[in-house]
């Protein structure tokens, strides 16, 4: 066949096809069109996807939905960066909300140096692990085992071990996830809002010198705290100490002043703390012998 | 009282068995030894260095990697000195020692550092080396030499010693010089499967034939084998699967057709599959965890195996049945998870 | 999509209106295009490439023919034996008549094909009606072992095989006389056996099985037929078709 | 394949048994022959409120109060609890101290400080006829008798009388296999009381209205078993047989599978099959404290190990400081582990000042030596099915090793039946590797516990 | 066994010239979709189905092509058609089974433009298979994909476990595996073609 | 990543080393990898399949950008892969054209260029979006990124594999090839090795920058 009918018949029967696919998708989209809001793949990409949970919903993707039907506000999610969070939230039209940053907080000063042993674990290096066989081979069964769950859970890498075994949150990465607060078997971390400054680093339930003989740092339920501050803002429960939030606007420095042990402390916005000046000096560096 | 050591405290159960992984693994290379020994009789110095230099290249290429990934030096626990051996046992005799160091490395550092080390490798190490090296060198990987040569203790194969990289001589006129009647430089099985000849089984046994290392004396192999079942250290079910399996698929078709189809104890003896059956398709790491999954997979590595012999376009299968084996094991173990105790019906079909 | 619109747009908004026509305009106008752009190349390069084709199959035949320096196709089947050009397809097998200078008959070059190690290898070899011997082979298609099953392609060696191998036909032309097989390595006795190459039996056991499968099928019609293919050398014209069982 | 595997086993083993299951060296001979004694009155006695399972007790007492042995202390918490009984004369001197426990945490618990002058003499007591007593009055009185499961899991044993709706106990298994090592108390109750053994078993057949009782007893303990079967009711009741020496036989699901051939079914009780199972212990003391309506205060426990001077099984009061206890039976310098129960199951205690609770059915000392054991160099799971092998409840420890190793801890519960797992510590215990298999698994039932409640509670 | 039995075109396609692990065809979604060994299992019967659209459509439109004598339109004719019937199939599954959809339905964008499927239609076209035999070549690739995408995903998931070397986690690891994979595919090499 | 997708960006170095880097559609993307692992047996087979997919990348972003305002939503899709089709099928025939040979030795993957994930991504994620110089500079980049990445295999697998580069001979003569590295196998394991390298060498900079941090150094 001559080479202008091949031509002619391709080009018609390309431009047939052509025409054929196009029928049959506007056929296809008026048909079976299904809608779903693209923004929500959008926004997802505009999140971190670390699926950490700490803005409360089960992960990145229910997130953005929540953003859009309004339900979550993009401030809540503690992991991406500000201006991330202001972008999403000119694309959506809606303000940023503001939330006050949370941090986790650990309830125990009792490093090696200050707490006693009463056995030796041998074993699994876990929190979990030395948690099971009669409560760890520390002398306070409520203290801080120091075998680094928390700091292995903490995505942000925002938890380390100090020398003294006890772990150490970074206030400035810590999302307040609150994985943490699930791993660690003693439930020895609370996620407070910075503002929340006056902390009792303890957890015994147990008063005066058998106290004592366990930690050096422990909350004896001496009371002094509590005679100290404003009427109501501490009180002893199971001879420990216990903060009332409610009432903290009134919380000052003057509580942990007297206390004898630093249990109770004082943070400061850049989440260091510091313990009153009647507490005792600590200058041991080195661990308690074990027994 | 007590006061002496301060008390300890540990989890239960307070007792352990007495059987640790590095005596398993020790165990294994003795098992080993007694194979290695006899080819070394048959092949002479040549199979020496072969082995020495699989060896020999496993554990260094083992502590290498430790080292780049700073692992504790895993060299102590002897699974790599297995590797070494069983891949030195898998390649005929004249192979050159560099191609031979080259299989060692693979091995370990493809089959095994790549996954994390003992434990973790997905398919046997051994055999990812050997089939590298039979991809790589396919003409050195099916060249082979007769046994019991004259003066096999004081020279080499010429093609052992080979510079590295380089192409080995042809070692077909050494072959004739040393003039031993009618050596095809065919393994049974290829004679088998290109001329439908059948070795006698008793010469399979004994190991008067062409082949690698470890695939000429079923019989020591088989001992060997057996006294690992008989020390717990290695799963019988394993090696029994296999020789049901191959029995499985060879004898009807032998019945069928005894001309061209080999017969099951000439399988069974003929090549690899002694020494893949109870020392590499028992490898526990590459195989699956439950009891049915141990049988099927035994069974498949059989079947497949003669499958390949036959069919194939390879005359020897069992490697390549034992890698595919272990590729297939995590479904094996996925779909014959046991029932477990007191498990109510209507859990079992959900 | 802009996300500029997408904001803009209600959190449950209903299907958007299908812009049909444009999608009919678009898609059928890019389609045309393309017809248009691909024909073009294709007229373009048609001659080109049937030239090249040429070349390649001459290449080939005037290599399995030694001494051929033109070539006719045909088909040839038990049907009879028809010129290429006015042949429909499926009467037959195309076979290549190569003939010298003088339009002498060189020889005739068959394509053949079998299984090999790793998939199907097609080659086209030569047949001399004179010496009834195979003349050459040529590897047009395998995906055999680099260094291993692909030296079927140029080893000299195994080449050599076929530069004279027995293929007489037997008393009663029926068939060939002794099969053509292939043996081990080294172990050729007989002028119709191929030596093979070590650690690559199978692709020589396949060369000669394809080579025997299609010399028992053709070699007895070529000689039926061999005068007419003889003729169409001298013709000047392509021969005219000559029915069958002529003589 | 199970059924295939019991019934080979079975032509090996003359003695009925169940599949899978491990034999560990068992260190009975130590005291095995040792008679029952009696150790002296600690000066002071701790009491746990709760050292059974379910709500804890409740002090009927206060400081300063003076108490007679025997005396009920504490009421029972509830349904699932059980009371406490003084377990000497003395004065009382705290009803709420915070005191150490085997388990960690420290919890509430009575001191009494004990009266040396006294003859500590049982006078709380009022003989009755449990024949002519209704099974619910015997659920009563074993309630009140503060009796709790002896074998170990200290379950209140009036619960195991009154099965759910819709269930009739119609079988008794009485469990004499005594499969961990070391421990002979039960092999020396067999001996020693037999008697008051099956006048329990008599009651607790009454009480539960079951047709007969088999009493299962490890094949390395038949003298025991001929001595049970010499003094058996003729009515034929209650039988006892010999079960294979196998750890852990002594697990009432294996125990019941072993017997009767029945399986518990997976997250059941017993008494969803008719089955209840008892200690030999529980029914001893129900024999002797029920026809007394005494109180349970004292329990037979084994000492061993090589760590102790004076191997034996003692008769203990309830609340001896472990101290004491060990300073009575001479412990070695160099011994630096104490396990609380069997040393597979029992776990070593982190502090003296515990107490023996009802539940505490031996104390194993360890010396350094013995332990080189348990501090091997831990290897990944090299897949060797040793402990498919050996996991009496057919589970994949290896796999569920493997997860919990990446802290998969729900696809353990959903995929591969955590929860059945009763922690008998077979797989650890064949593991070349060393993994702490069991542990992991502990680990992980908690883990996903508290994540369970966290979920209820939002 | 003759190269154009349909059994042997199955083996082949399946087995001896597997389309991943051989062939090379199919390679995002192999390595994209080989981590979970159910979505691999869906993604495997979502190509085989595609697999067979794309044959019994690449047939069709040959034979029109050759009908009408203009072949070098075959590349965008099928790639178009396979494209557009694919991306229906997806639109009326996402429709009316939303529960198929989430199972099968994400892959198929994934699916309609990728070697294998357009490389299925080609080859068919090249070795000049009738209807039968594309059937048979289709369903040999579509098992083949399928095979190695599981054992793939049995590996990877195996190795979920194991602690890898931080170097060798993610791509790397999956393309020495199919490396290893394919190593061992090469036993099947000259099946059924050594025995005549 | 602030970047919001419906801003054009303007030209800069950056649009054509994308392509070539922190882009790489092998490396990096992970795209197109059948062809790449398919022909790279030899380097001249790489050269040619990288040349081709170049251009078929460059004039399909071209008439894609130019189209950009006209075409659809709905059949976006099905024009861009007629309008790639179109080159491939052009290239198809110029090679066939320019040397049987190689086209032979391409085989299919030359027509299986459309299926090339890369340059259907290309169309969708860029032209699509972007003005005409920026999108051929792009594609560009991404083809010559393309056609490194192929290099890379093609000359590390014919020099093991055969002991040559471009057919010529680099080793003495009788070095022993590695058949397997011009096999299928050869193919994964050296893409394989290459990842490794480039994640190894990532791993010891991030590892410097970290010591030199010091300790305090948090990866956020
Ligand atoms: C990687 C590899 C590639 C192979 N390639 C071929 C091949 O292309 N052609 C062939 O005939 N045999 C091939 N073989 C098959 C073996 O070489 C087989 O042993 C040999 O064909 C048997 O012939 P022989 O008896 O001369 O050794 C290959 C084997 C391997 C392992
Ligand atoms: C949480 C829990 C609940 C139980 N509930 C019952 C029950 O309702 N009825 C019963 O007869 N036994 C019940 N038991 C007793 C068990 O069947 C078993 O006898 C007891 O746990 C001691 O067994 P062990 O030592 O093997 O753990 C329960 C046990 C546990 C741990
Ligand atoms: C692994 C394991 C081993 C056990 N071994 C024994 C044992 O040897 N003797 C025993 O009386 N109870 C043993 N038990 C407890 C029994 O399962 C069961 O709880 C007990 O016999 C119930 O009786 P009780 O409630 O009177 O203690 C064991 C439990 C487990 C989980
Ligand atoms: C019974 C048995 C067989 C073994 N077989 C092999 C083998 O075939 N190849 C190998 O590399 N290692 C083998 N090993 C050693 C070890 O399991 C192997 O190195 C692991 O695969 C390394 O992770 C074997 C070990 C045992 C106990
Ligand atoms: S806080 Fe909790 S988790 Fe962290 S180290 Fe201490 S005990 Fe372990
Ligand atoms: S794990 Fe704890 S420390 Fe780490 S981010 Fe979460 S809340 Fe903060
Ligand atoms: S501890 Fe659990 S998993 Fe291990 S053997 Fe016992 S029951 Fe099985
Ligand atoms: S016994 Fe240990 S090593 Fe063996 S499979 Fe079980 S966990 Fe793995
Ligand atoms: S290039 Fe993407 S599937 Fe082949």
């Amino acid at each position: 066949m001559t080479e202008l009918t091949s031509i002619a018949i391709s080009v018609g029967f390309m431009a047939g096809l052509g025409l054929l696919l196009a029928t049959v998708l506007v056929i296809a989209n008026k048909r079976l069109f299904v809608y779903e809001d693209p923004r929500i793949d959008e926004i997802e990409d505009l999140l971190p996807s670390a699926n950490c949970g700490a803005c409360g919903s089960p992960g990145c993707r229910p997130f953005a939905e929540g953003l859009i039907d309004g339900s979550y506000e993009p401030a809540q999610c503690t992991v991406n960066s500000k201006d991330m969070n202001k972008i999403i939230a000119d694309y959506l039209g809606v303000d940023l909300g503001n939330r006050e940053k949370r941090v986790a907080r650990l309830a125990c000063a009792g490093g090696k140096h200050v707490a006693y042993i009463r056995a030796s674990y041998d074993g699994m290096d876990t929190c979990r692990g030395a948690a099971l066989v009669s409560g760890g081979g520390k002398g306070c069964t409520w203290g801080c085992l120091g075998m680094g769950d928390c700091e292995v859970v903490c995505e942000f890498d925002a938890i380390s071990m100090n020398r003294y075994g006890l772990p150490v949150v970074d206030e400035e990465i810590c999302t307040a996830c609150g994985d943490c607060v699930d791993v660690c078997p003693k439930k020895l971390f609370e996620l407070h809002p910075v503002s929340h400054q006056l902390f009792v680093a303890c957890k015994n339930l147990e008063k005066g010198d058998e106290a004592e003989a366990e930690c050096e740092v422990i909350c004896t339920a001496c009371e002094r705290c509590a005679v100290d501050s404003p009427e109501g803002l501490i009180e002893i429960k199971e001879n420990l100490a216990v903060i009332d939030y409610g009432k903290n606007r009134i919380s000052s420095r003057v509580a942990i002043e007297r206390c004898p042990t630093g249990a109770i402390v004082w943070f400061d916005k850049k989440g260091n703390y510091a313990v009153g000046k009647d507490a005792r000096k600590v200058i041991r560096k080195e661990a308690l012998p074990v027994g | 009282m007590l006061k002496k050591a301060p008390i300890e405290i540990r989890t239960s159960p307070h007792l352990k068995k007495a059987l640790s992984v590095e005596q398993i693994m020790r165990n294994v290379v003795y098992a080993l030894l007694p194979i290695c020994a006899w080819s070394v009789y048959q092949f002479g110095i040549s199979a020496l260095a072969l082995i020495l230099v699989t060896t020999i290249t496993c554990i260094l290429t083992e502590s290498f990697f430790c080292w780049m990934s700073d692992r504790p030096n895993s060299v102590k626990d002897y699974s790599v000195v297995i590797t070494g051996l069983l891949l030195a046992l898998t390649l005929p005799p004249g192979f050159p020692l560099w191609m031979a160091a080259v299989a060692g490395f693979i091995a370990i550092a493809l089959g095994k550092s790549l996954f994390g080390g003992l434990g973790f490798n997905v398919m046997n190490p051994a055999l990812i080396g050997r089939a590298f090296v039979q991809a790589a060198f396919p003409v050195a990987i099916t060249t082979w030499t007769p046994s019991f040569v004259p003066g096999r203790f004081l020279e080499f194969i010429p093609s052992t010693l080979a510079v590295p990289f380089m192409t080995p001589v042809d070692t077909s006129d050494w072959v004739k010089e040393k003039a031993i009647d009618g050596f095809t430089g065919a393994t049974p099985l290829a004679l088998q499967k290109f001329e439908q000849v059948s070795a006698d089984t008793m010469d399979l046994l004994t190991g008067s034939v062409a082949g690698s290392a470890g695939e000429t004396s079923a019989i020591i192999i088989f001992i060997c084998g057996l006294y690992l079942a008989f020390r717990k250290m290695m799963d019988w079910r394993i090696p029994a699967g296999v020789f049901a399996g191959t029995v499985l698929l060879s004898l009807p078709l032998y019945l069928y057709n005894p001309e061209i189809y080999p017969s099951p104890q000439f399988m069974l003896f003929s090549g690899g599959l002694m020494l893949g059956a109870m020392f590499m398709a028992s490898d526990m790491v590459g195989s699956p965890l439950t009891p049915r999954g141990i049988w099927l997979y035994g069974a498949f590595i059989g079947v497949l195996t003669v499958t390949i012999r036959i069919f194939g376009g390879l005359n020897e299968g069992v490697m390549y049945a034992i890698l595919v084996a272990n590729a297939l094991a995590p479904m094996i173990d996925s779909i014959t998870q046991p029932r477990i105790y007191g498990e109510r019906k209507e859990e079992v079909e959900s | 999509m802009s996300s500029a619109e997408q904001g803009t747009l209600p959190p449950q908004a209903d299907q958007p209106q299908t812009p049909s026509f444009a999608m009919l305009r678009t898609l059928g106008g890019v389609a045309m295009l393309a017809g248009f752009l691909v024909v073009m190349v294709y007229q373009w390069t048609k001659p080109i490439i049937a030239e090249n084709k040429r070349i390649a199959i001459e290449k080939a035949v005037f290599r399995v023919v030694p001494g051929a320096a033109s070539r006719k196709d045909f088909l040839l089947g038990e049907a009879g034996l028809f010129a290429k050009a006015e042949a429909e397809a499926g009467e037959g097998e195309t076979i290549y008549a190569a003939y010298d200078e003088q339009g002498a008959l060189k020889g005739i070059a068959l394509e053949a094909a079998a299984t090999g190690y790793a998939d199907v290898i097609r080659i086209l070899y030569g047949y001399n009606p004179g010496c009834e011997c195979v003349t050459g082979i040529k590897v047009l298609k395998m995906a055999e072992t680099p260094g291993l099953g692909d030296k079927i392609a140029f080893d000299p060696e195994f080449l050599q095989n076929f530069e004279a191998l027995d293929a007489k036909l037997n008393s009663d032309k029926s068939g060939l006389e002794n099969e053509i097989v292939a043996v081990k390595h080294g172990a050729k006795t007989e002028p119709w056996q191929v030596d093979s190459i070590s650690g690559a039996t199978i692709s020589s056991v396949a060369i000669a099985r394809m080579i025997n499968k299609s010399g028992q099928r053709m070699f007895p019609l070529i000689a039926r037929h061999l005068a007419p293919l003889k003729a169409a050398g001298e013709a000047v014209q392509p021969a005219a078709p000559t029915q069958s069982g002529a003589e | 394949m199970r059924s295939f595997q019991t019934g080979f086993m079975n032509i090996f083993s003359k003695h009925k048994t169940f599949s899978h299951g491990i034999h560990p060296v068992e260190h009975k001979e130590m005291t095995a022959d040792k008679v029952i004694r009696r150790i002296h009155f600690a000066p002071t006695m701790i009491i746990p409120l709760a050292q059974h399972r379910g709500a804890p007790a409740i002090p009927l007492v206060k400081p300063g109060q003076e108490v007679v042995r025997g005396e009920p202390i504490a009421r029972a918490g509830g349904f699932v609890s059980v009371p406490m009984h003084a377990p000497v004369t003395g004065v009382v001197k705290a009803i709420d101290e915070l005191v150490p426990t085997a388990e960690g945490p420290k919890t509430p618990a009575i001191i009494i400080e004990t009266y040396e002058a006294s003859t500590q003499q049982v006078l709380y007591d009022s003989p009755r006829d449990p024949d002519t007593m209704t099974p619910e009055e015997l659920v009563q009185a074993v309630q009140e008798s503060g009796m709790v499961g002896l074998g170990g899991a200290a379950f209140p044993s009036h619960v195991k009388l009154l099965p759910p709706k819709g269930k009739h106990i119609d079988t008794l298994v009485i469990n004499g296999c005594e499969c961990e090592p070391y421990l002979t108390c039960d092999h020396r109750v067999m001996l020693e009381q037999t008697d008051k053994l099956i006048q329990g078993i008599g009651m607790v057949l009454k009480a539960t209205g079951a047709e007969r009782a088999i009493i299962g007893v490890e094949d390395n303990k038949l003298d025991a078993v001929e001595h049970i079967r010499s003094r058996l009711p003729e009515n034929g009741n209650i039988s006892c047989q010999a079960v294979e020496t196998k750890y852990p036989q002594g697990a009432e699901k294996m125990l019941i599978t072993s017997l009767l051939g029945k399986e518990v079914p997976s997250g059941g009780i017993p008494a969803d099959i008719g089955v209840a199972v008892y200690n030999v212990g529980t029914m001893a003391q129900l024999g002797d404290l029920v026809p007394q309506s005494r109180g349970l205060i004292e329990r037979v426990v084994t000492v061993s190990g090589h760590g102790v001077e004076k191997p034996g099984n003692y008769l203990v009061p309830i609340g001896t400081p472990l101290r004491f206890l060990l300073e009575q039976v001479g412990a070695q310098p160099e011994s630096s582990e104490v396990v609380m129960g069997g040393p597979m199951m029992g776990m070593s205690t982190a502090s003296l000042d515990v107490a023996i609770t009802k539940g505490v059915s031996g104390v194993v000392l360890f010396r350094k030596p013995d332990e080189d054991m348990n501090n091997r160099r831990v290897y990944p799971c090299i897949k060797c099915s040793a402990c498919l092998d050996a996991c009496p409840l057919h589970l994949n420890p290896s796999m569920l090793g493997q997860l919990a190793g990446v802290r998969r801890y729900e696809e353990m519960e959903s995929d591969y039946h955590l929860n059945d797992c009763f922690e008998c510590g077979c797989c650890s215990y064949v593991c070349p590797s060393n993994i702490p298999l069991t542990q992991y698994f502990r680990i992980a039932k908690a883990i996903n516990r508290e994540a369970k409640a966290a979920e209820s509670k939002n | 066994m003759d190269p154009n039995s349909l059994t042997f075109i199955f083996l082949n396609a399946a087995l001896i010239n597997n389309f991943v692990l051989a062939l090379f065809l199919g390679l995002c979604p192999f390595l994209g979709v080989s981590a979970k060994r159910e979505t691999a299992w869906n993604m495997g019967l979502a190509t085989m189905f595609v697999m067979l659209v794309s044959s019994t459509s690449a047939y069709a439109i040959n034979w029109l092509l050759t009908e009408l004598e203009i072949e070098f339109l075959r590349l965008i004719c099928y790639i178009a058609v396979i494209a557009s019937a694919v991306q229906l199939v997806e639109m009326t599954v996402k429709k009316f089974s939303p529960t198929l959809f989430r199972a099968l339905g994400i892959f198929l964008p994934l699916i309609t433009t990728n070697c294998a499927i357009l490389g299925l239609a080609l080859f068919q076209t090249f070795r000049e298979y009738d209807f039968l035999q594309s059937l048979a070549f289709c369903v040999g690739a579509g098992v083949g994909f399928t095979i190695a995408l599981m054992m793939m995903a049995g590996l990877r998931e195996k190795l979920e476990l194991a602690k890898v070397p931080s170097v060798s986690q993610g791509a790397a690891m999956s393309l020495m595996l199919a490396g290893l994979l394919s190593l061992a595919f090469m036993g099947f090499a000259g099946l059924g073609g050594s025995h005549a | 990543m602030a970047t919001l997708p419906n801003q054009e960006e303007k030209i800069t170095l950056d649009t054509f080393l994308r392509g070539l880097w922190e882009e790489n559609p092998v490396f990096v993307m992970l795209l197109g990898l059948c062809p790449v692992l398919a022909v790279t047996n030899s380097t001249m087979n790489a050269i040619a399949m990288g040349l081709a997919t170049t251009f078929v990348l460059v004039a399909s972003s071209t008439l894609v950008s130019l189209l950009r305002k006209v075409i659809p939503r709905q059949v976006r899709i099905a024009t861009y892969i007629i309008i790639i089709a179109t080159f491939v099928t052009i290239v198809d025939y110029v090679i066939q054209a320019i040397s049987l040979d190689l086209y032979n030795a391409l085989g299919a993957f030359i027509q299986l260029i459309v299926a090339n994930c890369v340059i259907l991504g290309r169309a969708e994620a860029y032209a699509s979006r972007q003005r005409l110089g920026a999108s051929v500079i792009n594609a560009l980049g991404m083809g010559a990124g393309f056609t490194i990445a192929l290099l890379c295999l093609g000359t590390v697998r014919e020099l093991l594999g055969a002991g040559t580069i471009l057919g010529v001979q680099i080793f003495s003569v009788n070095f022993e090839p590695w058949v397997v590295m011009i096999l299928p196998p050869g193919g994964f394991f050296v893409l394989g090795a290459w990842l490794l390298l480039f994640e190894y060498l990532k791993q010891r900079k991030e590892r410097k920058l970290l010591s030199e941090e010091g300790a305090t150094a948090h990866g956020s």
